[in-house]
């Protein structure tokens, strides 16, 4: 019986918090600016903006963090980093078992989207936080920290698994070009001139070994984190309460909301992209965020128990391993597997995972932390 | 006092931008102009990684000016063999009458 | 007796608000940034800021709207939405047929500027509402939501009326150059040529008739537009307020200062092209703001003594009226009206219409709405 | 594996980006790359409809690779008719000696 | 209907738009486009004077199209006499096969 | 004794304010800008937004200004003016008779980095101010209007000490050559021609006077002067108060904090070009803002004592002093001293002058002037 009446509980009380979500204005302005550019709007938010906005609200992050963190036990942290760790690379590990096992799916894409999912939004980050507050459930200062632990190694496993499945890749083919020259002489040329006429000649056999430390350094650099860490070491460091408290955080709930309009956009111009790539995609792109959000959900549940972590803390994690990196992830992965179609990743991110997270994601791991843990 | 010249360009991603650059470099150009450019070619990837909204310029052209066509080649080679498997792109030659006046040239 | 009272209240009421308005940080701004271009002063403010500033006016003027819409009865604002429709199309035919029969004024470069002087300003309006605002004088929620009203039926007419005058005049030309093609023949002969090495050679006769909706969408689509009816959507559909307490409504005024220096550095710039194109243009761009806002303030009153529509209300209808579309109508009249010439309307408009709707319209018809209705 | 070409530039209003570029697209071009620019010519007529407070690059300019003289003056013509009377704009060609690299041309 | 023409390129640094176009209009050319250009050169000095964080492009390229050499090498001369003492930059010339539509030319 | 016990209690005081200077949040975002910079983070903060920053910062003050003027006695302001004139002027003629006679500097480089110094950062102007109010610090309301008193005199004297410099040089060259034609025969010759090839042909002697109207009207037109000199004219003619409060005075220091991100970044990215020129320069950027701001608190000091100028006025007076420009100044100086190269000054004052003024100085002189004045 009591367990029934948890239950009862739980989808009673879960309900009521998505319900209220989906009216909240933080998803109003993402449905707001999707449907802007369905109707082909000409409305814009210049790319300068948009690049401050999230400056602002990642160092605004980052400050609250760093502030807290002065009077907190930060060996607390040590557990969910581990777990966020953890995340990162299963779910680029899951991508390359599921994903890319699919039908007319390169497995090099499906490692890139997988390493995309893995990493993590900032946008989606401040979203979450914004409704967490809004909702007054109390997290550790130091949650948001937990952002690179999970981004990093999962841009890291997923170059690291492309390039071992690529140089795997070009010694079959090496051997396969020898054994079946005869056969596919005719198609085979054609494709081939059309690619010398492209890149010159075939690439001499350069049989480098991944080096993870550049892309660990490449995803440190990116403006997202950067903004965060410096925002985390300011706090940290200075005193920066007044300009915080006067500036930084009566802005940030605005400036979320302005970004939520831009990622609207952004997800309808992609969705073009996306319908270009297999439409497993787009299941994945559905489907994925919760899953990854529910892995860390549990994971969180165990720090819960163990050393206690909060359930707002607990919520954070999910919500962080349910978004999928639209600002630093791209780049460093066009960088990093070169031969992944970014109309896949950024289309599969950008127009189904980010919008899932945000709309569903946020609501439903909120919901089920205060019905489980009551937080 | 005037000179000869080939020019190069190479229209590709601006994400490329540093590297390519690095290449006209090492091959002993004495320089390059680089202009923000937009474009549609063959592959239809206009996706450079970066979020898309407002920004229409997500490529890069080259012009390199070389004292004659084999360096114009060369790096033409080198850029077209390091990325143009993955990256979109392309490169062409124009020749120049007359380099009127430079630094060093 | 009572008469007299009442017109030399107005008078002394009139004129006391029309000298605040002339000391008003927003006319003082707009003078401060004319007088800065004067001076060919290298301040600027970057075109991003300026994009960014116009969405967050209009989206603003939107929430509050779509707010306050929700208790409001929507069946009042038909009246003056009908009205709002007759000025937009009354305007165009004015300046048919009056600035078009002016010396030296090419009919399509008239009918173009009076679509924009119909076409409505969003940072006019913006400025407007703030001083209704500061004064307290009240309106309805919903008239900003006029806007469309009037822009729209402008610019459609606009576009129709010159499409229909072009094609009369080239059925003319058509017959005009059979009987006289010997007469004119040596300069004539090197006109034609220099257009065919322009445009290569003539047209087809090209027999369209012009399509309404693409006009009535383009006009939807527009920047300025689409933010005040985005922002009306959320306001009706979603719960901002307490992002539009804590954001957008603080940021209202100061960036409406902001937008009054560019409009006033804008309209030194436009001085320049206003006069390479005739003197007749100012003359209009001075009167016809005035004008326009009697008319739109006449049908309000109408509207104020049918059906109780506010002082303010009418206010907001003779600004909409008074002001000339600054944003989004120049790139549709470019592409509705080709062949009209954008330094003749831009110049009137911006130089000359907007800082006398501003600067005079505003202060005049706030006073006399006070000193009539008694708002 | 490298080819002649001729390059086609059009200069015209930022206003008909996207029509030129259909006309392009239309005409068969593997591609086009388009630059913002600014500039100056016998019109004396700068206004594109834009406020034009810092942004003086109110043009853009395309440049078109085809395999021959005869697209590149059939875009050119077509762009001529439709836009030239009503617009400013300016279209010339000049000589590519070779295409080095692109991935269809 | 068409024209032979020559184009001239001038690379320079920003500060020197209007002092350039100046020259160009005297000169009595019918126009010219200009369009925002980073780029690297012997000098090694790419401050402008202006912050340089985020602004990668302080250069500019001018295009002339001029209806012969001589006015090209006119506009050249003067321009490089009175600035590249002082500033980097570069002028060439290209051949440009045809106008084949402009205002005026 | 007495004299023993101000000293102590004046070191103990400064070394406490310095201290306190360190962990504010001003030097501790400029140092953040720097170590992100040097950790080749890709950071940005877009210039559009680089550009409005500066703009609000400059009107503010300007605002400030000219709303306190209003019930000032104006006149006050004639001292510390002439003195601001004064060190402008000293400023230039301090770096022709010291830097300029070190080895491996070239004259004009040494002027124009001495007019650079001379000239007025706003940016950093508003630091001091921001660091000034947080302290509570009275200053006269003109203070920052001494601004171009300084930056203006300072930038023509350099360009006219450069000039005279120049056409001596080319006098005396002309002389040389004639006489050394035979000596330096091979060398100078290809010298020559790599010269001709750039320049076409030697310059026809052009023996021009110096303007001196051009380079005043060049320095306020200047974006950041403009800013500050709009900002003062409304502030005096217009009652802009309200606007003021609500949004000016507000975001004032969160858009400093992120302004000193920028200029940490700058100097970070301008130390390489530094490091290209010789190594005196460095020297003579870290040593020359303190003395300046010296001898301008000596200036400062006088005007203290002989009609009453503030303490907090002799503070600003110092910091303006002991600031470098950065926006307006440097394009000035490549137009006035084209010969000059920007390496040298501008790697002077952005990697070393202002981080020196801003993260020393300010709390130098605040410390000085309490100390001192008791302020
Ligand atoms: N025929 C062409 N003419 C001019 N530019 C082209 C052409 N084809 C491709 N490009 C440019 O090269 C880029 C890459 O082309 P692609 O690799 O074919 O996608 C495009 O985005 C265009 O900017
Ligand atoms: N002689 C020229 N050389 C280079 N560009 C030109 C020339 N004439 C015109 N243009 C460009 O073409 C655009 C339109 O010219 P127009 O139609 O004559 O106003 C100008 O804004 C310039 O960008
Ligand atoms: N070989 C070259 N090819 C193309 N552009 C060049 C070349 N050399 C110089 N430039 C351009 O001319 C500018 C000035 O060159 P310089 O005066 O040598 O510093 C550079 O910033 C480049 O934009
Ligand atoms: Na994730
Ligand atoms: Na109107
Ligand atoms: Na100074």
């Amino acid at each position: 019986m009591r367990r029934k009446e948890v239950l009862m509980d739980f989808i009673s009380d879960f309900l009521t918090k998505f319900v209220a979500q989906l009216q909240s204005p933080t998803l109003g302005f993402l449905i707001g600016g999707a449907v802007a550019a369905a109707v082909s709007s000409r409305l814009a938010i210049p790319d300068a903006i948009y690049k401050f906005i999230v400056f602002m609200l990642l160092i605004k992050v980052g400050l609250k963090g760093g502030i807290a963190i002065r009077e907190s036990n930060i060996t607390e942290i040590l557990l969910p980093a581990l777990f966020a760790v953890l995340t990162g690379i299963l779910i680029v590990f899951i991508a390359r078992h599921t994903l890319a096992k699919l039908p007319n799916i390169k497995v090099v894409d499906a490692i890139a989207t997988g390493g995309l999912f893995g990493a993590v939004s900032g946008s989606t980050l401040a979203a979450g936080l914004a409704v967490l507050d809004a909702q007054g459930m109390e997290y550790e200062a130091w949650s948001a920290a937990l952002y690179p632990f999970m981004d990093i190694p999962a841009l890291v496993t997923a170059i690291v698994l492309a390039s071992i499945y690529t140089s795997k890749q070009k010694k079959l083919a090496a051997e396969n070009e020898y054994r079946s020259k005869q056969e596919f002489y005719g198609e085979q040329k054609e494709y081939g001139q059309q690619r010398i006429t492209a890149s010159g000649y075939p690439h001499e056999e350069q049989n480098h070994r991944v080096e993870i430390w550049p892309i660990i350094k490449d995803s440190l650099q990116g403006s997202a984190l950067s903004a965060l860490l410096l925002g985390l070491a300011l706090g940290l460091l200075t005193r920066p309460e007044s300009v915080y408290e006067s500036f930084y955080e009566p802005l940030f709930r605005g400036l979320l909301s302005i970004l939520m309009i831009v990622m609207g956009m952004e997800a309808t111009a992609r969705i073009n992209e996306l319908r270009k790539v297999a439409q497993w995609y787009a299941v994945y792109a559905f489907i994925a965020p919760l899953i990854h959000g529910f892995i860390a959900f549990g994971f969180g549940m165990i720090a819960h128990y163990a050393t206690g972590f909060s359930a707002g803390g607990v919520v954070i994690l999910a919500i962080i391993a349910a978004s999928s990196s639209d600002i630093s992830g791209p780049p460093t992965l066009r960088g990093g597997i070169p031969s992944a179609n970014p109309s896949a990743y950024i289309g599969a991110s950008t127009a189904v995972g980010t919008p899932v997270a945000i709309a569903l994601g946020i609501p439903l791991f909120i919901g089920l932390g205060q019905a489980v843990m009551g937080g | 006092m005037t000179q000869k010249a080939s020019k190069l360009v190479i229209v590709t991603e601006k994400v490329l931008l540093k590297k390519v650059a690095k290449i006209i470099d090492k091959a002993g150009a004495t320089g390059y102009t680089v202009v923000a450019a937009g474009g549609k070619g063959s592959r239809g990837v206009r996706s450079s990684g970066q979020p898309s909204v407002n920004d229409t310029f997500t490529n890069v052209k080259f012009e390199i000016l070389t004292p004659n066509r084999d360096m114009a080649v060369n790096i033409s080679d080198e850029v077209a063999a390091q990325f143009f498997d993955d990256y979109s792109g392309i490169a062409y030659i124009c020749d120049v009458m007359e380099v009127l006046h430079a630094h060093t040239f």
